[in-house]
């Protein structure tokens, strides 16, 4: 009889990304999200026996992340109305989130302490049998009804599932429009120091490719190109 | 708070008698104590909706003497309406899958059923049995009601059979998880 | 005797929530005369061993919760006194800005919410209604939960408002952008 489903410690990917926040005193927005991108991908990492969707939303949400961390590398990079209204939609929940877990202190809190209690079954009301219209067939009719509407096991939410594949070719894609943003990038950064700029771009597609690797590994187990971009020398993070 | 009004809300969610004597062992004082408080109780009560009933040994907390003309207005509007869509429901299961605890219709309904179960016992359309393990209570139809719908026994709905092999998938299904 | 208690004596009698609407249906008197006859009764309750719950637009009589102690000590039932991390998440969702529809606890959440859901639903601490345009479900507090907090309405819960007002201002600030 047990529903609960918990990963770890956390309840969702808004949990642990506001763990993440908060542990580091920042306030919610695009540079705060960007810096604990990172963090948030290789918790996912770690985490080997997800269900299926929890991980799902976990990856939803790594997703927008990283569109949050390329842009904010990338100022140039192009994005959808949509996916800018992913970025901005997070930030949002997230603070209603952030704000209703609070509030949820106090829910937690008081659950339980003080019961106000309902009236036992009055046994005062004298009962008089009065069954309406009711037929059998209206007992038939309505228990095929139950029957009908008892949830199957649980499937995981279609719109997800496809969501998690398109996660695959929106990491490619993202892949392939750093790599353009790039090339646009050598010519606005001529004569600044570019280097350092350049590690920096040369380190996240880096990383990029490690998350793709790390979330095709636990998920899908599919095809994807080799994208081989190396940068021993700036701190590219690891997630192995 | 104080005893009188402690002793108001014991009675309240009692919903039937209670002997001074177990008030005094609840409240740990004499029973001496206990009349005291519930004249004070009784006297709170003036011109409010309830009452105290008192007899012999007894007393309970029921609707005030000037309301006794509203009382049979509402239970003669109660019996008269038909039974709401989500009673039929509870009433189904309770004939199909009864006798049958309410946790079990709770969770096959996914849904709290406490006042409609309290409802159908107020119609007579069910009862409430003490279960075998003496634990919990279960709630099976009434004899009146299975003759109000013509038949002798339960086994007699509408596809009997066929109801509960579907309802027993769905337990052993769920307990798979 | 007057309105108030009148209504105390139905209320006590009905043992359950009950509208507003039914209220003013049955004293033939309109849904403001109501209002004000319930706060009357629930100033006339203070001090008192019982309490006045409203949930949206019904009410229902309670124990007092200065009787919480006592009672939770005579019940033999088992009470539930815990909920999940999860679960406190979606019930205050659903406290703060319920009624709420499953999409949208999702939404905030970041995460589906069905098993938590149902399990709330099961344990009778929210609830399940049509939404006014008849064609999805939204979720709403139940007595219950308010029963197990303590309170007699949400707005008692500690800052709801500030909460409330917060929550706007980030949805509002969203729609801006």
């Amino acid at each position: 009889m047990a529903f609960e489903i918990t990963t770890e410690q956390f309840q969702g990917p808004f949990d642990l990304l506001l763990d993440l926040i908060e542990k580091r005193k920042f306030f919610i927005n695009e540079i705060s999200l960007a810096k604990v991108t990172d963090d948030f991908i290789s918790y996912i990492q770690t985490q080997e026996n997800f269900p299926m969707g929890e991980s799902a939303s976990f990856i939803l949400v790594a997703a927008t992340l990283l569109l949050i961390k390329s842009k904010s590398l990338l100022p140039h990079l192009e994005l959808t109305t949509e996916e800018q209204g992913d970025m901005k939609s997070l930030e949002t929940r997230l603070a209603i989130y952030q704000r209703i877990r609070e509030a949820g202190k106090v829910i937690e809190e008081k659950f339980g302490k003080t019961i106000l209690f309902a009236p036992a079954e009055r046994k005062f009301s004298e009962t008089v049998f009065s069954p309406g219209s009711i037929t059998s067939q209206h007992i038939f009719e309505s228990v095929k009804k139950i029957i009908a509407q008892i949830p199957k096991v649980e499937q995981l939410p279609k719109v997800v599932v496809q969501k998690v594949i398109s996660l695959e070719e929106m990491i490619e894609r993202l892949t392939i429009r750093v790599e353009k943003s790039l090339k646009m990038s050598f010519r606005d950064f001529a004569g600044h120091d570019k280097s350092e700029k350049i590690h920096v771009i040369v380190g996240f597609l880096a990383m990029l490719e490690l998350v793709k690797r790390g979330i095709i590994q636990a998920e899908q187990k599919g095809s994807f190109d080799e994208i081989e971009i190396e940068s021993p020398e700036i701190g590219v993070p690891r997630y192995t | 708070m104080i005893l009188s009004s402690n002793i108001e809300a014991v009675l309240f969610w009692k919903g039937e008698a209670v002997s001074l004597k177990d008030l005094a062992h609840f409240f740990e004082i004499d029973v001496a104590a206990v009349e005291t408080a519930l004249n004070d109780l009784g006297n709170s009560l003036e011109h409010r909706g309830l009452s105290l009933v008192r007899n012999g040994d007894e007393v309970m907390l029921y609707t005030a003497p000037e309301a006794s003309e509203l009382i049979k207005k509402l239970t003669k509007e109660e019996l008269a309406r038909e039974v709401s869509k989500a009673g039929v429901e509870v009433l189904s299961l309770i004939m199909y899958r009864g006798p049958i605890s309410k946790r079990d219709i709770d969770y096959i309904r996914g849904v709290n059923s406490n006042y409609i179960v309290r409802n159908l016992l107020v119609r007579g359309l069910i009862e409430r049995v003490e279960s075998r393990d003496n634990r919990s209570f279960i709630y099976q139809p009434t004899f009146e009601l299975l003759a109000h719908l013509g038949i002798s026994k339960k086994e007699d709905l509408p596809e009997y059979d066929i109801v509960q092999k579907d309802v027993e998938t769905f337990t052993s299904a769920q307990a798979d998880k």
